[in-house]
């Protein structure tokens, strides 16, 4: 924990970080900018997961266990969405969210 | 610990030695030889299977992370199971499409890591391995739904997919904090005595609730299921609206029942409003597709809302029913997505005009496709009927009268659509009709297989008596 | 095999047969006849059997009961047994799908997998006829519609799947209703702890809470009104009629809009018997109003197939109207009625196909003067609309007298002034009866007509079963409704008490 | 068993004879059809004077009083409750009886007749087998023991009435004749079954012996009178029953105003004009209410036989008046039917019960069989100069004595029978019906009295017209006599007519079933009136129409629209077109048909429609962008948790 | 310091997803997980906030920036939505983070805060090595195969181009 500073404050902090990066998801038209605004979403996640481990229940480590594989899945899921990213930018040579719009109705 | 608890975890180890086997088969062996990798994957597999159905013990490995009773067992098999039915009406596309690019083992590798995924979520004893699972399960499957990457829409169906289920999944994560703040742990053992239902604590369930909601494609979650169900390979269309779905359907299950019980009061209030949506939506989006493989996303969207019926049981007859049901949701689908992945790898054609005059040419494809569709619909004496019944039946146990007056106009509803493709193949005459074809014999023994399945199961009721027999979850 | 299930088996048996082994329209249709000449044979055999348990005192409500679990979960039996109303609904099923099958002697294309529908439909009906349990019962009943949907939309004419749809749509729907009824039966069964079950005899002996009866009884009523062509429920039926081939039309008529008017007896009234009585008058309302409104739109009809089925909404108008009379005469002649309108209606139908098939033409304004062209088959038809007016000697007659005696015995001048009204049906059924046989069969012959073949020994034969029959209850009333009233004594009893 | 054990072959010849004759149409010609018919109706024939002879003269009468003996053929034929029962019995009472005689003479007679008439016709076995299902549904109905199995063979009577009349199914007029009689009929039955309904209910029987014995009527009465409130229009519902019951009887026998259909039912071959519109079915209802007598009687102090009275008096009147003008023989004829019925109902409606006072019911019954023979020797007779002439108009006619005298001659006797002349048949049942009105109301006598002369008129204005008057030149098809078989039962029918009016039929027939003797009263001033009216009826006919004159055509003149009214039978053919066509169908079928089609069925596919639409709508909700779809599940956590913050 | 730090956070991620210059937005997102890791520290899990640089700043954003500037024009702006579209998202997510925030502020449990702990390598280590209870070995094998899995199914797609290429040729 940090002295002074109470678990509100920092999860209030994650929960507008988590917020920006759905916001930034919902507003963005480039797909690389949508994975970004999703990796701000998984670190307040991350940061939420230390933060409440460490102010409630410091004798078990469950949530910064937790906060490392989610950090090693989002690199993960990261690499994939980018690998599927680039493969369709190679198709059609952009990355921009309206190329991914011809399945609907 | 020792080996004779490690076998509780058998299905797990056994998967995984197919895939590590897998994976070593495709090093080894030589580029003229690769093609016998799906023989091979397909005899692992179906051991696999076969020991999949062999009993098993009850018990809880790793610190109760890791839990294994007859149900799960069993649905794991039956998952297993369906997976197989899936593979061997992929094998002409695989030979077709992939084996040229020398795909396939690494094809059988990410479905069988992906079941691997839904086991491990199933047997979740804690928050991380089901979040684990829940990723293991959806990442090798987004890598499949981009895997016809010379199709466009194949390639915007894994986009489509890979960034929603994401954001769904940091969603669920976000709640899974929340409720480790409130409850002070993820082991599904300890929430279940802690909860207290705060406000937080009912936005992080609510949010654990999306994110599973999002696998089930539940509305309004749904709507990726549908744009990426008519991107993907049919093959993997058909995994994802049955085994993936089977398998969240089982987790949402187990947590509503069992762990979150102390939600019960609330839980209802989404179920029941979810439910109606859920069946409305997709029934009415079903409406008036075109495309088959669309309209069976949508149509497999609705089946949800009716999986959602029995779980407003919050009782033993309603995880008979969901189990139950959901056995017969696989034979069924996976017979309609197979006729439409036959015909459309043969022709291309996948609209519903397309099967003008179907039944003219392919006789037999035709009614398995109306069987297919009868069940779906739950039409007696094809087993979709009873699967259903046993669904309404759990919710009037528990007196939801009207929520079942709802359904059921529902499901006259989704007939008339679900009678839209019988209508094309029987009904109608085309100029242009799909042109005679046989078809392989991977796809016929799962067609059969099927068939049986629709037509043995309903009226034959030990099925039902044995998973009667081991749904005691409580 | 106990004789009863063999009437469901029989039929399965023949469409496996007729799946693997035959080819062509002949091998199907002749395998389709030997099955059901086999169940006519054991139909009669029934019946005999029954005489005879009932000569030697057996007094049980249900006679040859079979009860075997199938989900014993769900406490959800295949019980089956019959009494004297099912035992002459299976006669009256395996008449009228011979009749069919005659009928259909030359039909094409798909000419096997017609009979295979066919089959499949009787197989619903006949299990709908023995199931004693609720969960049997609604199986089959979904089993007997189905069918119709590719019957009609593969065989059908005119906007055939405009009405096969919505005829399936339609008692779907209705089915629908039906199922929330059964599950709240079923699940309001366990009153003092016993379990819920689907047995009819089971549930009669538990009394269900007035205020369930009260919710579930109309339920139940318009899930199998509707196929029995309650009004406002019944427009499926003019459309479905009109475009559905001759057999369909026949045993759709004939048989499947029985298990409406049979259900609400043997099902809703039965198990619910304070429902019924609550719900009485209302749907009196509807049951009386279809009886005339029925007739009047029938009127108006040029459609042969129109008329006839607006017909049908009247003359089943008359059997839930019956039912809704609550007393044994009236009960008798619903019953009566419905075996009598089942084989008139069919003859009509046989006829408008047979007349159609020749002329290519149902309209009546547009052929004239049959009577020279086919005899026969005008006379027929003759015969048949004077049944179906209610004719002495003619199956309707004795059908509708019961139910009209039977609605005026009730003490209440309600109900007395609806019979009245109901008895108004009779003379507007002679005026569209008379300008229908007036415009087609009689008058100057229409020139382009003459020449058309006279009726084929096939047709001849379906002819004849039908006229048989509905003479044969015309004149022997008695020895039919000996069967009928058994049966109605022992489910009259809740309702009287 | 008792005497009449055979009784049950009477109907059961004829009902053989139709199945095989219509079995077998096709196969067996013309004449051997006619003759197997023929032959069963001789057998009834001789089977019915067995019976009469055995009943009146051997086992009937015990102590002065006809016992009724009932044969019963199947009990409980249709079970409706432990009282009431259709049985299927025979009844054999004294007008039973009488009627077994009409109809089986007149039956044979028309048999024998059409031989000649029906030669060489194309439906000459389908003719036949008709023939012989109206006779056996008229004998089953003249037999029956039950109300409802009267009203059984009541149907089927109407249904060969309805086959005779269309017989030649090809002409339009022919088959539209046919439908309106049968659904007049049949409109009137519904009443009658209304009223069945009602005794039924209230008499707790249906069986006629029950019916009318004193203890019914007298727990009815009972019933009436402490039951006021079951009353309509003052009336008590079973008074109601009756007239109900009466409407059918109206119906049956063209009683104003249900008497539309008679005069187009001589569409049929004229044979079957005489045989059912003439002499047997026609009568029908006044047989019903025979029947029915001691109910009508003594319920309420007879109101009912009241209702009878009046309707058969305005009848009577009322078919007299477009009688005088009809041009179309055989509907002259038809009209005077209808008179003459009106006669019989107003002399039952004036009767009473019992000895003397029940001389009107006995008179009813006497007129009755007598008008059965020379109406339907008038009718047989008009067939033939219909067969000679080929037409029904008297302008086509005249002058046909010369022709055809043996027609002539019974002619002559039909019509100064019906005219009341004596000693013809005619004027003996008639004077008692005078007898009876006069004694029950002296109105009522006066119109019969006025109709008795009218009818004189109208027959001898026919009878002139026909055989004198103008000297018509009929070309190279010059008329001739009608050949032998025809002859044979006209000339039978005139004997008939001429010895039947001697028969005492008052020690056969009465209402109380007792023996009491009536004369007539040669000196009484009511008979010379009578006889005096009739005979002046004749005059004025002799004096306008035995020559050509120009009389006619001035009275016409003079009477202007009255004459135009009369002539079209007040218009009211044109009344009922009116309402059947205009209302009934295009008021409320045309619109219910439209409202099933557009409301209820619309209704139907509006549903579906919707579903359709907004399922088209909807799609694009789905619009493909995931920012949209990630938009939904964002807002589906603020809507879910929103709704459980506010549930709770 | 937290605060700053907080400050830092909140800043760049907000400029991070609104910036119309995809480099850039991929700047200031570096900036943000630096800040995050500074964090960890500040929260005394060292291990984490080490990892957090390495894989996160250090990997990922390589993966980032990479992927960038193969697929983007850099100094183009990037197309942006109207605003007339913004506005649902921002009241969306402004109401849904006030409600969360809402519920945070509203729930009392978070205040029972206990005494501060270092977390070691060693316990994070043998943590993932016990297959008691609270540890955490199966999830660590678990996710080696969905590593796997990833890697494979980013392979295949990434190799797809330049077999669809050879076919083409």
């Amino acid at each position: 924990m940090i002295e002074g500073v109470s678990l509100f404050e920092i999860m209030s902090l994650t929960t507008i970080l988590f917020f920006i990066g759905i916001y930034g998801f919902l507003t963005r038209t480039n797909l690389i900018a949508m994975l970004m605004s999703l990796e701000l979403m998984v670190n307040a996640e991350a940061i939420n997961f230390v933060a409440i481990n460490k102010y409630l229940s410091p004798a078990v480590l469950q949530g910064q266990v937790f906060s490392l594989f989610i950090i090693a899945l989002a690199a993960a899921e990261t690499a994939l969405a980018l690998a599927i990213i680039l493969h369709l930018y190679r198709l059609t040579t952009t990355i921009d969210v309206k190329e991914v719009e011809e399945l609907k109705y | 610990m020792n080996l004779d608890s490690l076998m509780l975890m058998r299905d797990e180890w056994f998967l995984t030695a197919v895939i590590m086997l897998l994976l070593i088969a495709e090093v080894l062996l030589s580029a003229k030889n690769k093609k016998y990798i799906i023989q091979l994957a397909l005899i692992l597999f179906g051991a696999y299977t076969i020991s999949a159905f062999l009993p098993n013990d009850t018990g809880a490995l790793f610190g109760s992370s890791y839990k294994t009773y007859p149900l799960v067992h069993y649905f794991k098999a039956i998952l297993a199971f369906g997976v197989f039915i899936i593979l061997l009406q992929s094998v002409n596309w695989l030979k077709e499409k992939l084996l040229p690019y020398d795909f396939t083992a690494e094809f059988f590798i990410l479905i069988f890591s992906s079941l691997l995924g839904l086991n491990f979520m199933m047997s979740a004893g804690d928050f991380l391995m089901f979040y684990i699972g829940l990723e293991l399960s959806t990442m090798p499957i987004i890598a499949l739904t981009a895997f016809e990457f010379w199709n466009h829409r194949s390639v915007e169906a894994g986009v489509k997919y890979i960034l929603l289920a994401s954001i769904s999944s940091a969603i669920l994560l976000f709640g899974v904090s929340l409720v480790y703040a409130t409850a002070g742990s993820i082991n599904f053992d300890v929430i279940k005595n802690a909860l207290q239902l705060p406000l937080l604590e009912i936005i992080g369930l609510i949010m654990i609730f999306i994110g599973i909601g999002f696998k089930i494609s539940l509305v309004p979650f749904h709507f990726w299921a549908a744009d990426v169900y008519e991107g993907a390979p049919t093959v993997i269309s058909n995994y994802l609206s049955v085994i993936s779905k089977g398998g969240a359907v089982y987790v949402l299950m187990t947590l509503l029942f069992v762990t979150f019980t102390a939600f019960q009061k609330e839980w209802n209030w989404i179920m029941y409003g979810t439910a109606i949506l859920t069946m409305v939506v997709g029934n009415l989006f079903a409406l008036r597709q075109q495309n088959m493989k669309r309209f069976l996303a949508f149509s497999s969207i609705a089946q949800a809302g009716f999986i959602l019926l029995a779980m407003l049981s919050n009782n033993e007859l309603g995880v008979k029913a969901i189990i139950y049901f959901l056995l017969i949701y696989i034979f069924s689908n996976v017979a309609a997505f197979g006729v439409v992945h036959v015909i459309s790898l043969k022709t291309g054609k996948e609209n519903i005009d397309d099967y003008n005059g179907l039944y003219r040419t392919n006789p037999k494809l035709s009614l398995v496709l109306m069987i297919a569709l009868f069940s779906l619909a739950g039409i007696p004496p094809v087993a979709g009927f009873f699967a259903k019944f046993f669904l309404y039946a759990a919710a009037a146990s528990k007196g939801y009268y009207v929520l079942i007056f709802i359904a059921v106009l529902n499901v006259t509803v989704s007939l008339y659509y679900y009678l839209l493709p019988v209508r094309a193949a029987f009904l109608r005459v085309s100029d242009h009709p799909i042109p005679f074809f046989k078809s392989d014999n991977y796809s016929r023994l799962a067609f059969i297989i099927t068939m049986i399945g629709l037509l043995v199961l309903g009226l034959y009721s030990g099925v039902f008596e044995f998973i009667s027999g081991i749904s005691n979850i409580f | 095999m106990d004789i009863l299930s063999l009437f469901v088996v029989v039929p399965v048996v023949i469409v496996l047969a007729m799946v693997l082994f035959t080819k062509n329209l002949k091998q199907a249709r002749m395998v389709a006849l030997a099955g059901m000449l086999m169940q006519l044979i054991m139909s009669v055999n029934l019946i005999v059997k029954y005489l005879n348990a009932r000569e030697a005192g057996d007094q049980s409500i249900m006679l040859f009961q079979k009860n075997i679990p199938w989900f014993a979960e769900f406490n959800a039996h295949y019980h089956i047994g019959v009494d004297g109303v099912s035992v002459l609904m299976i006669l009256l099923t395996t008449l009228i799908v011979i009749a069919g099958i005659f009928v259909s002697w030359k039909i094409q294309p798909l000419s096997k997998e017609f009979f295979i529908s066919l089959i499949v439909l009787a197989t619903g009906v006949y299990g709908f006829f023995i199931s004693l349990d609720l969960f049997t019962m609604f199986v089959f009943y979904e089993i007997a519609v189905i069918p119709m949907y590719l019957l009609i939309g593969i065989w059908g004419s005119g906007p055939r799947e405009y009405a096969a749809m919505k005829l399936t749509l339609m008692l779907m729907g209705a089915s629908a209703l039906l199922l929330v009824a059964l599950l709240g039966i079923y699940f309001t069964s366990s009153v003092g702890g016993q379990a819920p079950t689907f047995d009819i005899l089971e549930l009669a002996q538990r009394e269900m809470p007035y205020d369930w009866q009260k919710i579930f009884y109309p339920l139940a009523f318009i899930g199998f009104g509707t196929i029995g062509a309650l009004f406002p429920f019944h427009t499926w039926s003019p459309d479905g009629h009109a475009s559905a081939p001759t057999a369909v039309s026949m045993l759709h008529a004939g048989v499947l809009m029985k298990l409406g008017g049979y259900g609400i007896f043997r099902f809703a009234m039965f198990l619910m018997p304070e429902g019924a009585l609550f719900w009485q008058d209302f749907f009196l309302i509807l049951a009386v109003t279809g009886v005339t409104y029925g007739a009047l739109s029938a009127i108006q009809q040029t459609d042969l197939k129109y008329i006839n089925a607006y017909s049908s909404v009247s003359h089943l108008g008359l059997v839930l109207f019956a039912l809704l009379m609550i007393n044994k005469t009236a009960w008798n002649g619903a019953m009566l009625q419905s075996l009598s309108h089942g084989f008139i209606t069919a003859l009509f139908f046989a006829l408008i196909g047979m007349i159609y098939g020749r002329t290519h033409v149902r309209d009546i304004t547009k052929m004239q003067g049959m009577m020279r062209i086919v005899p026969l088959l005008s006379v027929a038809y003759v015969v048949a609309a004077l049944a179906n007016l209610g004719l002495p000697g003619f199956s309707g007659f004795v059908a509708e007298m019961n139910i009209f005696v039977g609605g005026f015995l009730n003490q209440d001048l309600y109900k007395q002034a609806l019979t009245v009204f109901a008895v108004t049906s009779i003379v507007v059924t002679a005026v569209y009866m008379l300008r229908l046989t007036g415009r087609m069969i009689f008058g100057p012959t229409t020139k382009v007509y003459t020449g058309l073949p006279k009726a084929f020994w096939y047709e001849k034969t379906a002819i004849a079963i039908l006229v048989l029959f509905i003479t044969l209850i015309g004149t022997l009333p008695f020895w039919w409704l000996q069967f009928i009233e058994d049966s109605v004594n022992n489910f009259i009893q809740p309702l009287i008490k | 068993m008792n005497a009449f054990s055979y009784i049950y072959l009477i109907p059961l010849i004829p009902l053989l004879a139709f199945l095989f004759l219509g079995f077998t149409a096709k196969k067996i010609k013309e004449p051997v059809s006619g003759y197997i018919g023929t032959a069963g109706l001789l057998s009834v024939f001789g089977l019915s004077l067995y019976t009469a002879y055995k009943y009146f003269f051997e086992v009937g009468l015990v102590n002065g009083k006809y016992e009724p003996y009932k044969v019963m053929i199947k009990e409980a034929w249709v079970h409706f409750t432990d009282k009431l029962a259709i049985d299927l019995g025979i009844l054999i009472d004294p007008i039973s009886v009488m009627m077994l005689i009409v109809v089986s003479t007149v039956s044979l007679m028309v048999h024998i007749y059409s031989l000649g008439y029906m030669h060489s016709d194309t439906g000459f076995s389908r003719f036949y087998a008709y023939l012989s299902l109206f006779t056996f549904s008229m004998l089953g109905l003249v037999l029956s023991s039950n109300l409802f199995m009267i009203y059984i063979f009541w149907e089927l009577v109407g249904v060969s009435s309805f086959l005779l009349i269309g017989f030649y199914f090809e002409k339009p007029s022919a088959v539209a004749a046919s439908k309106k009689a049968f659904i007049v009929t049949r409109f009137a039955d519904m009443f009658f079954l209304i009223g069945i309904l009602m005794v039924g209910y209230f008499g707790q029987s249906f069986d006629f012996e029950t019916l009318n014995s004193p203890s019914t009527y007298e727990t009815i009465q009972a019933w009436i009178v402490n039951h006021q409130i079951f009353s309509f229009m003052g009336l008590s519902l079973f008074t109601w029953a009756l007239i109900l019951v009466y409407i059918g009887g109206m119906g049956k026998s063209a009683m104003f105003p249900l008497h539309i259909w008679l005069p187009d039912a001589m569409e049929g071959p004229t044979p079957v004009s005489a045989l059912i519109h003439a002499a047997t079915m026609v009568v029908a209802g006044v047989y019903l209410v025979a029947r029915l007598f001691p109910l009508y009687y003594h319920i309420e102090g007879g109101t009912a036989l009241q209702v009878v009275a009046v309707v058969g008096a305005f009848s009577a009147l009322f078919a007299a008046i477009i009688a005088l003008t009809q041009e179309d023989i055989k509907r002259v004829l038809a009209f005077s039917t209808m008179s003459q019925i009106g006669y019989m109902m107003l002399a039952l409606g004036v009767s009473g019960f019992e000895g003397h006072e029940g001389l009107g019911y006995m008179a009813g019954m006497f007129h009755l069989f007598t008008h059965a023979m020379f109406k339907a020797l008038l009718f047989l007779t008009a067939g033939a100069i219909i067969h000679a002439v080929h037409s029904n108009f008297m302008k086509d006619m005249g002058g046909l004595h010369k022709y055809m005298p043996v027609s002539s001659i019974v002619f002559l006797i039909a019509a100064l029978a019906i005219s009341g002349i004596p000693p013809f048949a005619g004027f003996f049942s008639k004077d008692e019906i005078l007898t009876a009105a006069f004694e029950y109301n002296k109105f009522i006598w006066f119109i019969g009295f006025l109709v008795a002369g009218m009818t004189a008129f109208y027959m001898f204005r026919l009878y002139f017209r026909i055989f004198f008057n103008k000297q018509t030149d009929y070309g190279d098809h010059k008329p001739h006599e009608a050949p032998k078989t025809m002859l044979i039962a006209m000339v039978f029918l005139a004997v008939m007519t001429v010895v039947s009016g001697f028969i005492p039929f008052s020690t056969f027939v009465s209402a109380d079933h007792k023996i009491f003797h009536s004369h007539i009263h040669w000196g009484d001033p009511l008979v010379i009136a009578s006889i005096l009216m009739a005979a002046s009826g004749i005059g004025i006919a002799y004096l306008m129409y035995y020559k050509e004159t120009a009389y006619p055509q001035k009275v016409a003149t003079s009477m202007g629209n009255g004459y135009k009214w009369a002539k079209n039978k007040f218009y009211f053919d044109e009344l009922y077109i009116f309402i059947t066509h205009k209302i009934i169908f295009d008021k409320i079928s045309k619109p219910i048909a439209w409202f099933d089609r557009n409301v209820i069925d619309g209704f139907m596919n509006l549903l579906g429609v919707t579903v359709e639409k907004t399922a088209e709508k909807i799609r694009f909700i789905q619009t493909g962008r995931m920012q949209d779809y990630a938009m939904y599940f964002v807002s589906g956590v603020i809507a879910i948790v929103m709704l459980i913050v506010y549930f709770r | 310091m937290f605060y700053l730090l907080s400050a830092i956070i909140i800043g760049f991620a907000v400029l991070s997803v609104t910036s119309s210059k995809l480099y850039r937005a991929t700047m200031y997102l570096l900036f943000v997980l630096i800040a995050v890791s500074g964090l960890y520290f500040m929260l005394e899990y060292n291990f984490m906030g080490a990892v957090q640089l390495s894989v996160y700043a250090g990997g990922i954003m390589v993966l980032f920036i990479y992927a960038v500037m193969m697929t983007d024009k850099i100094g183009e702006p990037m197309r942006s939505i109207s605003n007339k579209r913004k506005i649902l998202p921002v009241v969306v997510t402004i109401g849904t983070a006030a409600l969360a925030i809402y519920a945070i502020y509203s729930y009392q449990g978070i205040a029972a805060t206990k005494e501060a702990t270092v977390t070691t390598v060693e316990q994070i280590g043998s943590k993932l090595l016990t297959y008691e209870a609270g540890g955490f070995v199966l999830p660590f094998e678990v996710i080696s195969i969905l590593l796997l899995a990833a890697m494979i199914g980013a392979i295949v797609i990434a190799k797809a181009k330049k077999l669809v290429n050879q076919e083409k040729n």
